[in-house]
């Protein structure tokens, strides 16, 4: 694959530092031409710093990046994508106030580019649809369609599969595959360590902000790429968590049959947008994971839950109780808690500032800030006195980077 | 499975400052007000020969200076919730209005008409836009709007006035030659202002609304009952503002506050609270309200023609926010 | 076409006439609105039609292209405070220089007045790009700034123009009964604002007030749009303020005050979102006729006129109130 | 590319609605019956509100309007606009089928087309406060220079046509304001050794021109006397608060002023120069004089009085009640043109 010829991608020693977080150290990562390459690491390793600097969003401190050797600078997506970049981001880049065929000619897309590659995707959409009314993963693969349109050497794919249902995520893999066939190359960026074995012909991969090796895929397998993800002793901590929890598991399922008459918390037939009769019973000492793709309901389930929204149909009972809670306050008074973690609902909209990534990152700020044992502190007491510890200190700005 | 962000070991002595700003907006906003007060003595001194820096004048500054603090006050706090309350000055002048209209019923019966006053036309906004989700803009322009058509149609109407001594004490007055009364009352809601938003919980909860009404929300704070709350707290102070300057006119008019109304924002703005809400504090308001005060005193003093006196305001609104904003930003 | 297990996704969308009412839907309510006012309006009336049309268009020719300026920024995610008194400065630096010339010489000086207020307009976008301060708060300091520079330029209210270019704005189109000030406005709404409106530069106006970050990502220069929409509302304004010239007859430093908060109210009730990307002209042109002709029946009718400050304070409010409601009905 | 159909449509959507707009407008056009000569219906319009000048020109009009006993109802813009606006008023109430028209005018020239438009439907058409001179059309108005000019004369003569004055002024740019500077100008001719120290814009506002006063006072400029355009009781306070002793003040016939000048004297001393807002019930007499087909002046010009305690005791003693509000015109009668009551006044009411 590799082999001495001229890579069509060339990044070396890319280093970006926000504010006091360095998010890149010093990462380097060759793309020859043909070829589908997985650029791998954990949260924060700084994998979308990367794309970001590769295809124009933001400006590295340093590093140089060569397109087919010349070296270039791409300062906006705009210039990337003239260069031959062409990136499908983790939040689809089309404007929701227009329609699909407006975002195409805002970009300058060829309409029928488009709608052909659409259809060999096997989709169909109506190019008048409002994009706010398109559900997302159907954006995702339109957002796919417009990058392939532009026809570019390198096609950067940021974590495309997370919101796609797997025979939406099949059809990408052909598409990538498709287009390695032309000469063409992908950058996929993914946590799926299954599609990158299947798929990638090589991967590199990122920690610290420095990237520590490159693989092929197929040849080391999924332990090997975990223990050079996450470091050794980190990956060793991880498969005994691992092991622990095989043990523990066949130990705890009988204590929950033995309590079932004791229900802490009850879902009976819940509708609620995409939610279509969820049903779940919790019992006390378990942890119940919830299992979905983006976007397929879960959302619209923890605000029924933290009394954000109200079901359309049927119930939630709290220890038998029903929670008909108007307010989340309601449901932390009767002891139900959820920490915030959900609140960057971006595609809701509600204000200006959850759209703006100025606004998202300081939606992530207080997510971590309002711990579920401050909320049920103060759901005890029942007063005005919770106290958000990290809230910034008055005068306080974060920094920001949306483009003005 | 997270790694560790790297903080940066060593700073420039440039971005300590940067961060020693930041950390302390306020230090820039002192340098701004004492340099005002040095431009201002050095401009007296060579035109009349006498010192400006008096403690005459810097009680008078503070006596002018009173009502505009008042109604920024509330102006403050409506906009650390990412809200801007445009009915102020009205809600001022009805306030003054009805003061001299209960006022010939007792002094008593006058403060309270225009405390109500404030409280009502607070509660008007805080309900729009807490309940019903209006754009704080529209709503209290649109208030502001009937406040004014009101106060055109009846205000003529009544005839008989009377402002109770204690507003005119409260309104001009001053204790032992240099203090005034004003200011006095000023100083105690300042105290409140400023210790309630960091030390209470319905202070903090005003940054996390404005911060972010969603995640709050999610926190179970109430916001609707923040955001009115908050509005009436604003239409009291505008009120408090009217009693202070229909004690100092001591007679109400129509524009009595109107002159008021972007000074209030300007203060607040100056004093770097957020316009979008999240962060800010009565502090810097303060400051803002006497660089705004002293800024006129100058003026005058320098025979500004009004033009450049209105280009000056202007720009000093966009110069020191951007000042601000640079010296804090943190990248 | 592979149809295997596409059924899922199988994405039925939207039927079309929903998403024209929400497209549309506003902008036909509001002109439905104004029509059925004109009835109402005529019966009161004791003059001929033809003065009464040609009042209600020369009185809201002012305020029609502030609302269009306001519009512009609006939709871009901004807000434009110093509109009023842009306009109120163009006014009198037309008046001041307009009232020796001859009417060429007018209307050429008018496209040096729009290319002031569109330089004029950048600016302010520039700062706000620049700086990175809120909008609100650099367009109130413009305000001031505006409002400075009208002054110096002229102090008492005087000038003047030509008569022909009064009359372009008083006049009628030949022998018909359309009145010069509306043809005007729809004028200028084809030749500024329709051409670029489904082309690029209109539609990253929109991109950018409704998602700027999308927008960005998309490849639009964000910074270079919003400037851009400034510098649109910037020719507008200056149209308003050429407009005011033409009716009032005279420049006066303080005329543009009453407009800026009046056009906020037109923008809104006009159906363009204060949270940008959503709207257009032609409801604001609308909500600026409405306006205006309810401040006249009200005085027709010989009710007390600042009834319409409380009417119309209200009415904005119960406007947006149950555009919120209904926008949050149809939403999901 | 075909997708710009809804571009299109909403465009030909626009249009049709507009011709739409007309067709119906002109179906709407009914019979336009002239209406009969029960009683006369008087229009005012004015443009400036929020001081106490302009509501007591506003309730001296209506009491007439009243008093007269002929007017059947009135059409009143009392609200707050410019030039456009008020043409924009003028235009409503030519719709309205006034008989007159009194108008307080925002320019001086601006109006002139509108005017003639009343005048062409034989509207009678009196503008007050302000002089505008066209064609057929009637004036009532104060002579503003002479405000000006009669006050700083009484304040230079007052100094011994030596020292120190500030002059405060109120709107920059609007005619009274522009005139009044013009007399005082003309006055301070005469007057070599009087020196203007400070001339500032109070924008008519009490409050704010106690501030610049206090300003003035608090830099140690040597003041010895104060010319005012009527933002002048709060300026008197100033000194007071400022606690320096007063000095000669010229005023308005402000019920506020006119109070001091008697409650205070002799340590203050000043002048109040009449402008009084009854002018807007002398409007409508002289409107109602002309639709009674009388003969009335084409221009009834108010010279100012200067009153000053206790010379004038009997005007003062007359008019400076105590319930009053402080910045409204204490002259209310102007005979013989004004013929209401002072209850008919107060009440502010119209027929």
């Amino acid at each position: 694959m590799s082999g001495d010829e001229t890579p069509l991608l060339a990044a070396r020693d890319i280093a970006k530092q926000y504010g006091s977080v360095l998010a890149l150290r010093s990462a380097d990562l060759s793309i020859s031409a043909g070829e589908i390459h997985a650029l791998l690491g954990a949260n924060g390793a700084g994998k979308s710093t990367l794309v970001k600097a590769l295809s124009g969003v933001i400006r590295p401190d340093a590093g140089t990046i060569t397109v087919s050797g010349t070296s270039v600078r791409p300062s906006s997506p705009r210039q990337a994508a003239r260069l031959g970049l062409s990136p499908v981001f983790q939040d689809p880049a089309l404007v929701p106030d227009l329609s699909v065929a407006h975002n195409l000619r805002l970009t300058g897309t060829s309409v029928e580019a488009v709608r052909a590659n659409l259809a060999s995707m096997g989709l169909q959409l109506d190019l008048r649809e409002l994009v706010d009314d398109v559900p997302l993963p159907m954006l995702r693969m339109l957002d796919l369609a417009r990058a392939l349109a532009q026809d570019p050497q390198l096609l950067i794919l940021d974590e495309i599969t997370a919101a796609l249902p797997s025979d939406l995520a099949e059809r990408v893999f052909t598409v990538m595959r498709d287009w390695r066939e032309r000469g063409r190359s992908v950058l996929f960026i993914t946590h799926r360590l299954r599609e990158v074995i299947n798929t990638c012909d090589r991967a590199t991969i990122l920690r610290d902000g420095v990237n520590v090796a490159t693989v092929v895929p197929q040849e080391g397998g999924e332990a090997e790429i975990v223990e050079i993800m996450l470091g050794p002793e980190a990956a060793r901590a991880e498969e005994r968590a691992a092991e622990l929890t095989e043990q523990e598991a066949p130990v705890r399922a009988p204590v929950a049959t033995a309590t079932e008459a004791e229900v802490v918390l009850e879902a009976d037939d819940l509708h609620l947008g995409s939610v279509r009769g969820i049903s779940f019973a919790l019992h006390p000492g378990e942890i119940l994971g919830i299992a979905a793709l983006e976007g397929q309901g879960q959302d619209e389930l923890f605000e029924a839950l933290a009394g954000q929204r109200k079901p359309e149909r049927g119930e939630i009972r709290l220890r038998g109780k029903p929670l008909r809670a108007r307010h989340p306050f309601d449901a932390i008074r009767r002891g139900m808690v959820l920490p915030g973690a959900r609140c960057d609902v971006s595609r809701a909209g509600t204000s200006r500032r959850s759209r703006s990534p100025a606004g998202s990152h300081r939606v992530s700020r207080y997510s971590s800030a309002t711990t579920p044992l401050e909320a049920s502190t103060w759901a005890r007491s029942g007063r005005c006195t919770v106290s958000f510890a990290s809230w910034p200190r008055m005068g306080q700005r974060s920094s920001s980077s949306a483009p003005s | 499975m997270t790694a560790a962000p790297e903080t940066v070991e060593r700073e420039s002595r440039l971005r300590a400052l940067q961060r020693f700003l930041t950390d302390n907006p306020v230090v820039i906003l002192v340098l701004v007000l004492v340099a005002l007060f040095v431009v201002t003595e050095v401009v007296n001194r060579h035109q009349v020969g006498e010192p400006f820096v008096t403690w005459n004048q810097i009680s008078t500054t503070l006596l002018v200076a009173a009502p505009l603090g008042m109604i920024a006050g509330g102006q403050t706090l409506v906009m650390l919730t990412g809200g801007v309350d445009l009915s102020v000055a009205y809600t001022a002048t009805a306030a003054a209005f009805a003061i001299s209209w209960q006022g010939t019923n007792g002094t008593l019966e006058g403060i309270l008409a225009g405390l109500l006053v404030g409280v009502v036309i607070g509660l008007a906004n805080g309900v729009g836009v807490g309940v019903f989700r209006v754009n704080p803009l529209v709503m209290t322009l649109g208030t502001s709007s009937v406040i004014f058509g009101l106060l055109s149609i009846y205000a003529g109407q009544a005839f008989e006035k009377r402002i109770p001594d204690v507003v005119t004490t409260l309104g001009r007055e001053r204790f032992h030659t240099y203090l005034p009364a004003n200011t006095l009352l000023w100083a105690a809601v300042a105290a409140v202002l400023v210790l309630g938003l960091s030390y209470t919980g319905y202070g903090r909860m005003l940054f996390a609304v404005g911060d972010n009404p969603l995640a709050s929300r999610l926190a179970g704070v109430r916001v609707w009952q923040v955001l009115v709350a908050v509005y009436v707290l604003c239409g009291v102070l505008a009120a408090l503002g009217g009693l202070l300057l229909v004690g100092f006119t001591n007679n109400p008019d129509l524009s009595l506050a109107t002159s008021y109304l972007l000074p209030s924002v300007a203060a607040v703005v100056i004093g770097g609270t957020s316009i979008l809400g999240g962060w800010g504090g009565y502090g810097g308001t303060i400051l803002g309200v006497l660089i705004l005060t002293v800024l006129g005193s100058l003026l005058t003093l320098l025979d500004a023609e009004e033009w450049e006196r209105q280009v000056i305001y202007g720009s000093i609104i966009i110069v020191l926010t951007a000042i601000y904003a640079r010296a804090t930003r943190s990248d | 076409m592979t149809s295997a297990t596409v059924t899922a996704h199988e994405y039925r969308g939207v039927p079309a006439w929903r998403r024209n009412l929400r497209l549309h839907g506003w902008t036909i309510g509001v002109w439905l609105v104004l029509l059925a006012m004109v009835p109402y309006w005529r019966s009161l009336s004791q003059q001929s039609f033809e003065f009464d049309i040609q009042a209600l268009a020369i009185d809201a020719l002012p305020l029609c292209f502030a609302a269009m300026a306001q519009a512009v920024v609006v939709i871009s995610g901004g807000i434009d405070l110093s509109v009023g008194s842009l306009m109120g400065l163009m006014n009198v630096i037309s008046a001041k220089h307009m009232i020796g010339m001859s009417f060429r010489e007018a209307i050429l000086f008018s496209l040096v007045i729009l290319l002031l207020s569109a330089l004029a307009g950048g600016f302010t976008g520039l700062v706000i790009t620049f700086t990175r301060i809120p909008d609100i708060v650099v367009t109130l300091g413009m305000l001031f700034v505006w409002y400075g520079v009208g002054l110096w330029v002229m102090e008492i209210p005087g000038g003047g123009a030509p008569q022909q270019f009064y009359d372009l704005a008083l006049g009628s189109i030949g022998s018909t009964q359309v009145p010069g000030a509306m043809v005007i406005v729809f004028a200028a709404l084809v030749v500024l604002w329709l051409p670029i409106r489904w082309l690029r530069p209109g539609l990253s106006i929109y991109a950018v007030g409704s998602n700027r970050n999308a927008a960005y990502l998309s490849g639009i220069g964000v910074a270079r749009t919003r400037v851009g929409a400034y510098m649109l509302g910037g020719v507008f304004a200056g149209l308003a303020g050429l407009a005011l010239t033409a009716t009032a007859g005279i420049g006066d430093p303080n005329s543009g005050s009453i407009y800026t908060l009046n056009s906020v109210a037109a923008v809104v009730l006009g159906g363009v979102s204060l949270l940008g990307g959503v709207g257009g002209l032609i409801g604001p042109i609308a909500a600026a006729y409405i306006l205006t002709l309810s401040k006249t029946i009200l005085l027709i009718r010989g009710t007390d006129p600042n009834y319409a400050a409380v009417y119309q304070g209200i009415l904005i409010i119960l406007v947006v109130v149950i555009g919120g409601l209904l926008s949050r009905k149809t939403h999901r | 590319m075909s997708r710009n159909g809804r571009g299109r449509g909403a465009w030909r959507l626009g249009m049709l609605i507009a011709v739409g707009a007309l067709a119906v407008a002109v179906a709407a056009t009914a019979g336009q019956a002239r209406k009969g000569q029960g009683g006369y219906t008087l229009g005012l319009s004015n443009t400036l509100v929020g001081n106490g000048w302009r509501e007591g020109q506003l309730c001296a009009f209506k009491a007439q309007a009243l008093a007269s006993g002929k007017v059947d109802s009135l059409r009143i813009a009392h609200r707050a606009t410019d030039t456009a606006g008020q043409i924009s008023d003028i235009r409503a109430m030519i719709s309205a089928g006034v008989d007159a028209i009194i108008i307080n005018p925002s320019s001086p020239t601006a109006l002139k087309p509108v005017a003639a438009q009343a005048r062409a439907r034989d509207i009678q058409v009196v503008f007050i406060d302000q002089y505008v001179s066209a064609p057929g059309v009637y004036n009532a108005s104060n002579d503003q220079v002479a405000y000006g000019r009669l006050g700083a004369i009484w304040l230079f003569k007052k100094l011994g046509g030596k020292g120190n004055v500030v002059e405060m002024r109120g709107i920059a740019g609007v005619p009274a304001d522009t005139d009044r500077h013009k007399g005082f100008q003309q006055a301070l001719k005469a007057y070599p050794n009087i020196k203007v120290v400070k001339s500032v814009f109070t924008g008519w506002q009490f409050a704010p021109g106690a501030k610049q006063m206090l300003d003035i006072l608090n830099s140690g400029t040597q003041v010895d006397g104060v010319w005012t355009s009527g933002i002048d009781y709060t300026v008197v306070d100033a000194f007071k608060t400022a606690g320096k002793p007063y000095v000669p003040v010229v005023g308005a016939d402000n019920y506020g002023f006119v109070r001091q000048l008697k409650s205070r004297f002799p340590t203050f001393q000043g002048a109040a120069v009449t402008n009084p807002s009854s002018i807007g019930g002398v409007g409508a007499a002289q409107a109602i004089r002309l639709l009674d087909g009388q003969k009335a002046p084409k221009w009834i010009k108010l010279s100012p009085d200067v009153w000053t305690w206790p010379q004038d005791k009997a005007s003062i003693n007359k008019y400076a009640r105590a319930g009053a509000p402080a910045d409204a015109s204490a002259q209310l009668q102007i005979p013989p043109w004004t013929t209401y009551t002072l209850k008919q006044y107060a009440a502010c009411k119209g027929p």
